[in-house]
């Protein structure tokens, strides 16, 4: 059923009394000294609505959300893995909740033993030397770590350097935060089997080159193989190497972006570290940086001195590229991540690389068996892999779009369609480690099932889906007559 | 094996499949040389009830001030139903609605937000989050920037109350792009920016970030400022606490043609304190700029029956469509923050909100009062204020705040440390949720810790 | 979709580990000394799942549910109003949730408080003398109240009296409670406008009867108008009155059981007081008592002295009928129900009665005006009426249940239907105060359209439900092919 | 007017569609009598910000600890998903299942908890839940002397052991049925019913009750006493620590024939201790007896299409048709807790509940052994316990205690209020949530405060 909007279950007067002060603004206000030039007397959209219409409301539309809470959720890239409950309860005790950003210390021990361990625990997984938990998030991440390798270069006079290199295959947030740091992109082709084209590589380093960004493994679900080597060739030519941890689910415990020879890194705590997505977010992007870059480390980050735990800023970090945030960075979303780490243990993070990887390798193999078309079938799966649909969507006009909301009508979330964009038609699987083997049997099945339909029913999954609360939307139509914000006038 | 699902038997079956011996196997494509074996400095596991008492003893340490401290980050009742509900597992569990048809329902909330907020700010369109209020006033320059074609400068003026952490972050986030920031003078006596002085001497910047209340709680001469700033050709840029705009005249409505971006800090909109984050930033702006917006944006549309629903839109602005080319890096926002503040404005209203922000002007008022009634504490400024004020003390404030937290009261921000300009100063804030008596509690232990120090400093 | 069984979802040796001791049996029992002859060696059906699996199984589970949350819910006589967030987190404080019922009284002082301010607050708005908050449901709280009669007649020697009159239209618990007690009952008949047969009255008192068992406005949504008489009829003879506090929503702050000549009454704080229904409970029974009552009144009961608050139990109140329940009853009930009172105060106590009546007379009318006949169409409705659908059911073969499934399938909750069983085809239809007139307004679209099927289509409504995860179910195979325990045998 | 959505508009419009000039005039039918003004003794409403304050200040006054006091309710280790999804709106605000089709949630988990715990029990049929453990103790006497037609007495014999509440609220719930109960002696020297002596003397009872573990902690010779309960033609009711099954022999494993109706305290089973309540009584029995069963009763079946689906049966016993004549007059019963139990018993399983069966074992093994190595302090019995045990003290019991809870120990319970001829005895209990560290924390306390006391004695 179609949700009113908040807007239009509104009715002049209705209020919810229990959320606001007893007294009304005038008695509230009477001598006091508002000049009325700063008064406001213009209306707002605010809607005039109950509490239980607020709840029924919100409740009812959180219904018509997939979620890991109700779907398997293989979105490659975005490792959709179970976030434990007590993280979030925990997270969200009075004591850590209530705390003011900028309280003092002496009333802070409790948080801040939290970060610090979390910052160390990073480092121990990543293999680096410092660890900032500041990013807010993966992109803020990348943009902190190339503004790192650009303060690096400039603190050393080598203000040429300003090209980062970046495979055609990377996630979008590497080109655009490569801009937002005033840098100019480069980028590098992919090889047949899904490693970057070292001779390619080798023709674009120079005096130019401030450094490279790499996923590893990659957004094409592979590990990049060669990766001493482009380390090398990277070093060598003067540039820095920048690992974009959005895959670090894969190859946690089982090797470190350090050992790798990247010199930054940022995490994305809401993937590797299960702290949820929100439905976009918030993440955090923690970074962890090298001997080369660590001060230029962002502040704050935890110190421990006799007296307990304490915030390091700019005072003890002069060289540091600033501050990203308006106080520490997604403290709650870090919190998350450390109860999961803590829940984990050493023994329970290798799991995570190991199962992770076992489960897109094995469900890679079984679409493979049913007649799906691997992107890269030489390779082993990551924690994620790719199929292609351009035989499909050639012969029977069905794309990778059509099959993704054909599998919503059987209930299981679709996998990332068209990225990375290199390959047509592509599906990105990513189930990680936390669904079971009867969750992987049955998304097979249903594939199976939509595969039978493309030849014997191909307009059924145009029609796809027709169990959601609504079917395919007019996408032109939504950036054409944009309707962007509720406006009493275009509804009354 | 914590979250793992899988049996003895499923492993096997699943390695048969595959056609491997081991899951060690499927690691064979990276060099033996750099697999590691242990996780040094990872302790091992706690179980939940391990992990849950840890976290109790922890939080137990920092609980239970009576805090006065604001500077960005404020201490409002948050509706219990607004996390019994945001936390539910669609929402908390979901990820960004690329699959629209099966994300209506974060779609829908986003699209509320949207039109909330933009509503609240007296503009037109809006955003659907950026990371918090520091990296939206970056992210305003960048937008400033992109939008002032007609403008050559790349200088962006800050009023001289705004954020001087705002400013910090503006310069880490945005000075890579070559912007050049620069703050306008502070009339010493007013605590506000002087118009006269606003854009006074240099060239004329691409655009002036004004921020109402200011960082000093001061209501800024905002129409003046913003008229002069457009009378230069510079965009205007309008920081906010969307708590005050139920109260005070939204950036739509200032000087003669509005603010033509409006960001902030939407921590006070049923976010929780919780040491600085997660919070998000809100960025609203006339319809005509809505190409240069960063950040995801959603719009109503209809699905092929014609029924209404929600879509991503835009989205040619965004870094996974136009990559090295996009309005901003941005891809993971603060989605779960704004589903909260959608249902704190929803529940509040525009009636509830405005109380919350008259009450938290009255209790700040009376806090004043109390406060200045203490001998060798003062008034900073004789501005209007919104719910902070800037009190001058007779000695250094780390001091009294030092004194003051022994007994669990945080007394205000020093800001001897970002503002040594300002002397002795105490940046002061109280919300509704402050009572008469916590006042009263700050009072008396004031009165008593300067009379203390006092004696202490003329006996020593 | 179907939400297969737990038990069909586990694997041998599957576990959720973060969730129990990291230690296997074995190793924790090593050198304890547990006999053999005392430990189990049979399996259970407890399935094998992973957390995730167990968080996705009843989150999904739970969509399947009609709400007040995410429905209108108009349950007649169950006073289905909306439950404030905030008495469902502040009754979860770690304070109060984790303290032992046994633990001393200077660790329990806050929730004490609570608990002798809510005895007050039940005193003032029931005008009675005494109340115990032990009984965990309006069930027990009847069972109190009859034990109490029969302790208050055997305490005066007066053993003859075991009769319990109760009025025909009187709710399924009266008279099983009266029967529990070891009482007999004699039912009073209910004259045409729905009071009770005042002069079947006068001829059923005498020498047995030990009281009468009243609800007042009665399950018929009327005001027992006669209520006085009937008070006087009763004690004139020697027995007791008993008012069951179900309905004590519609008159709440407007008239008091006290009042009225009731000895004891209950109240179901789950409807009045708003705790939640939690899909079948708890609820609590706690009984107000007049003067007559006070020694018999359960234990514990919370009393103050200049020590601060203790429990009072059998030594303080040696002619108590005792102790219903292991400990002191529903506490975390009723502390929701105190937070609820707060939050209402005196006025908002008040309104409740106000606006619960003023909603179901305009649900009354204006279904009166759009075709459906009254059962009492001469009487203003209380917080609930009746409508008979017998003509609809005599004329189409369209009964009460089946406007009930079509209902459903519109989003609203089915009202009560066929109770009380005196009138036939019935819908007992009670909209609470926190619902809006427009929630009202589209329920009576509602019924309207339903109507119209009824004549233009009326399979549909016999077909409804369509768009619930089941359709009508076979009650009688139910019943007859009993299947309520899954068995490992029975599925595979 | 909190919760309360209507507009004056609204009322006005309700108002002339039902033909009223008022509000009041709606209460016409009541006699002007009867009719109050005012509610003395309700104060004025709080909004939520300030009931939360304030339960926030109650609730710090009752927190934080250590206690070892066991007695029926237990603190155990409740995974943080089962109180996050327990109190999602849709279970935590619908009503009993009445209408199946929209209530299939409820209606699953219910059929699931019914699975789980007759399963855990050794029985094949369960209820939907009774009030607690105690009344449910009460209700299956009631069902014993339905059930046991042959019998013809009313008399029902508790096992020595068994807690004294418990017969106290079967005394008040039953006996006003005529039933008759009884207390079999224990032997004193074990801690546990002697069943030589067990069913002596008298008319053989319509039932017995036998609970295992006992109040005192101990392990019945259940085989014994059951057969010898049958032996009489006395039907058996079993009272169980459902905890404790997951490591001890069921009830329908008891001597040849096994327990005939079992019930027990839910509370350990995810249920948070909360001062008592609410908690939830459990029932399950032989299938035989099925319809005599009190309370709710879940079943599968199929809807018109051949869909399986969950419904309310066997309703034939309840008030609500069978009135006077009903198994019980139970209507609503403790829904919301046999959900928050089913999650429990999922998430845990059997090797889990076994965890913490074993580790509440092993904890309350150790703590026995800390504590009587303490001067003063003996075991009482030398008996097979589960978790709890009792402890002989040199002193009152009493006195001891209250030193401890100064120190925020809360060290058992003192058994001398009912359980007076056993001398100076202190119930005492460790679960899986007990560390070493709090096991020591007890004893050296317990030391320290017999010690002290010690000497105060000698000094006095
Ligand atoms: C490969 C890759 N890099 C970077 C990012 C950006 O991370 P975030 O969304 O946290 O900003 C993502 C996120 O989707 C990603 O998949
Ligand atoms: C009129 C009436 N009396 C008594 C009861 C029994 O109350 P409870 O279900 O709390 O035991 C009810 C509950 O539905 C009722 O409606």
């Amino acid at each position: 059923m179609t949700e009113a909007l908040i807007f239009e279950q509104s009715r002049p007067g209705r209020t919810a009394p229990a959320q606001a002060p007893l007294e009304s603004v005038d008695s509230l206000l009477e001598g006091c000294e508002l000049p009325a030039a700063h008064r406001r007397s213009s209306k707002t959209v605010l809607p005039e609505v109950s509490e239980l219409q607020v709840v029924r409301h919100y409740t009812r539309l959180s219904q018509k959300n997939f979620s890991i809470d109700t779907n398997f959720y293989p979105l490659g890239s975005c490792t959709m893995k179970y976030n434990p409950r007590a993280c979030n309860s925990l997270a969200m005790l009075p004591g850590f909740i209530n705390r003011h950003p900028l309280g003092p210390e002496t009333h802070g021990q409790g948080f801040l033993e939290c970060m610090y361990e979390l910052q160390d625990m990073l480092k121990s997984v990543t293999g680096m030397q410092g660890v900032s938990l500041t990013p807010m998030a993966g992109a803020q991440g990348e943009l902190t770590g190339v503004a790192m390798i650009r303060a690096y270069h400039r603190a050393r006079g080598d203000l040429a350097r300003n090209e980062i290199l970046v495979p055609d295959a990377a996630h979008g947030t590497n080109p655009a935060t490569a801009t937002m740091c005033g840098c100019k992109v480069v980028e590098l082709p992919t090889d047949s089997e899904g490693d970057v084209d070292i001779e390619a590589l080798r023709q674009a380093v120079g005096p130019n080159t401030a450094g490279i960004m790499l996923t590893n493994p990659s957004t094409l679900g592979v590990f990049e193989r060669k990766i001493t080597e482009i380390a090398k060739i990277v070093h060598d030519a003067g540039g820095l190497l920048y690992y974009d941890g959005a895959n670090l689910n894969a190859i946690l415990g089982k090797v470190r972006p350090g050992d790798m020879g990247f010199d930054v890194i940022h995490m994305n705590l809401h993937k590797t570290f299960s702290t949820p997505h929100g439905g976009g977010g918030p993440g955090s992007g923690a970074v962890g940086v090298g001997e080369r870059l660590l001060p230029f480390i962002p502040v704050p980050i935890v110190g421990k001195d006799d007296d307990g735990y304490r915030w390091l800023d700019e005072r003890d970090l002069p060289q540091s590229i600033g501050r990203l945030s308006g106080f520490m960075g997604n403290a709650g979303v870090l919190l998350r991540a450390y109860i999961y780490m803590r829940m984990l243990g050493d023994e329970g993070m290798r799991r995570v690389g190991e199962f992770a990887t076992l489960n897109a390798n094995y469900l890679m193999k079984r679409l493979e068996a049913a007649g799906f078309e691997l992107a890269f079938p030489t390779r082993r799966a990551s924690h994620e892999f790719i199929i292609t649909l351009k035989k499909t969507a050639r012969e029977h006009h069905i794309t990778a779009m059509d099959v993704a909301k054909a599998l919503l009508d059987d209930g299981f979330h679709a996998p990332t369609t068209y990225f990375p964009l290199l390959v047509p038609e592509c599906l990105l699987i990513e189930p990680t480690e936390t669904e079971s083997r009867d969750m992987l049997d049955a998304f097979v099945d249903a594939m199976v099932r939509i595969a039978e339909r493309v030849t014997s029913d191909p307009d059924s999954i145009h029609a796809a889906p027709v169990t959601q609360p609504v079917r395919r939307l007019d996408d032109v139509r939504a950036a054409k007559q944009l309707d962007i914000a509720w406006r009493e006038t275009n509804d009354a | 094996m914590p979250f793992i699902p899988h049996t003895e038997t499923d492993i096997r079956e699943m390695l048969d499949a595959i056609g491997a011996e081991s899951i060690d196997e499927l690691f064979d494509e990276i060099p033996e040389s750099l697999r590691i074996e242990g996780l040094e400095g990872v302790p091992s596991a706690l179980n939940e009830m391990q992990v849950t008492r840890l976290m109790h003893e922890r939080a137990a340490q920092d609980r239970d001030a009576l805090s006065f401290i604001g500077a960005g980050a404020y201490e409002h009742h948050i509706p219990a139903l607004v996390w019994q509900l945001t936390t539910r597992g669609e929402y908390y569990s979901a990820y960004t609605p690329y699959q629209a048809e099966a994300s209506q329902g974060t779609l829908q909330v986003i699209y509320e937000y949207q039109s909330m907020i933009a509503s609240l700010t007296g503009m037109e369109v809006s955003n659907a989050s950026l990371y918090d209020g520091a990296s939206a006033v970056a992210e305003a320059a960048l937008m400033a920037v992109r939008a002032n074609r007609k403008s050559k400068s790349r200088r962006v003026v800050f009023a001289g109350g705004t954020s001087r952490t705002y400013q910090k972050v503006a310069q880490a986030i945005a000075g890579t792009q070559g912007l050049l920031f620069d703050e306008s003078p502070l009339d010493p006596a007013r605590g506000i920016a002087d118009p006269e002085q606003f854009l006074a001497g240099d060239e004329p910047p691409v655009a002036v970030v004004i921020q109402q209340p200011n960082f000093l709680g001061n209501l800024e001469d905002v129409d003046a400022l913003t008229d002069a700033a457009h009378a230069v050709g510079a965009l205007v840029i309008a920081v906010v606490n969307p708590t005050s705009l139920a109260l005070i005249r939204p950036p739509g409505e200032w000087g003669e043609k509005g603010a033509d971006i409006v960001c902030g800090e939407g921590q006070p909109l049923g976010v929780p304190l919780s040491s600085g984050g997660p919070y998000f930033g809100f960025m609203t702006t006339r319809a005509a700029l809505v190409r240069q917006l960063p950040g995801r944006i959603v719009g109503r549309t209809v699905d092929v029956d014609g029924k209404p629903g929600f879509t991503l839109t835009l989205q040619a602005r965004e870094q996974h469509i136009r990559r090295s080319k996009a309005t901003s890096n941005i891809c993971t926002n603060q989605g779960l923050m704004v589903t909260a503040a959608t249902m704190y404005l929803a529940v509040l209203g525009e009636e509830g909100l405005a109380r919350v922000a008259a009450a938290s002007h009255r209790q700040t008022q009376k806090l004043v009062s109390a406060l200045t009634s203490v001998r060798g504490v003062e008034c900073a400024y004789d501005t209007p204020f919104f719910h902070e004020a800037v009190l001058r003390l007779d000695r250094p404030a780390a001091d009294v705040l030092a004194r003051l937290a022994e007994h669990d009261v945080l007394g205000g921000l020093d800001l001897g440390v970002d503002h040594p300009e300002l002397g002795n100063a105490l940046l002061v804030c109280a919300t509704e949720t402050k009572t008469d008596e916590d006042i009263e509690r700050y009072r008396a232990l004031l009165a008593e810790v300067m009379n203390e120090q006092g004696s202490l400093a003329s006996a020593g």
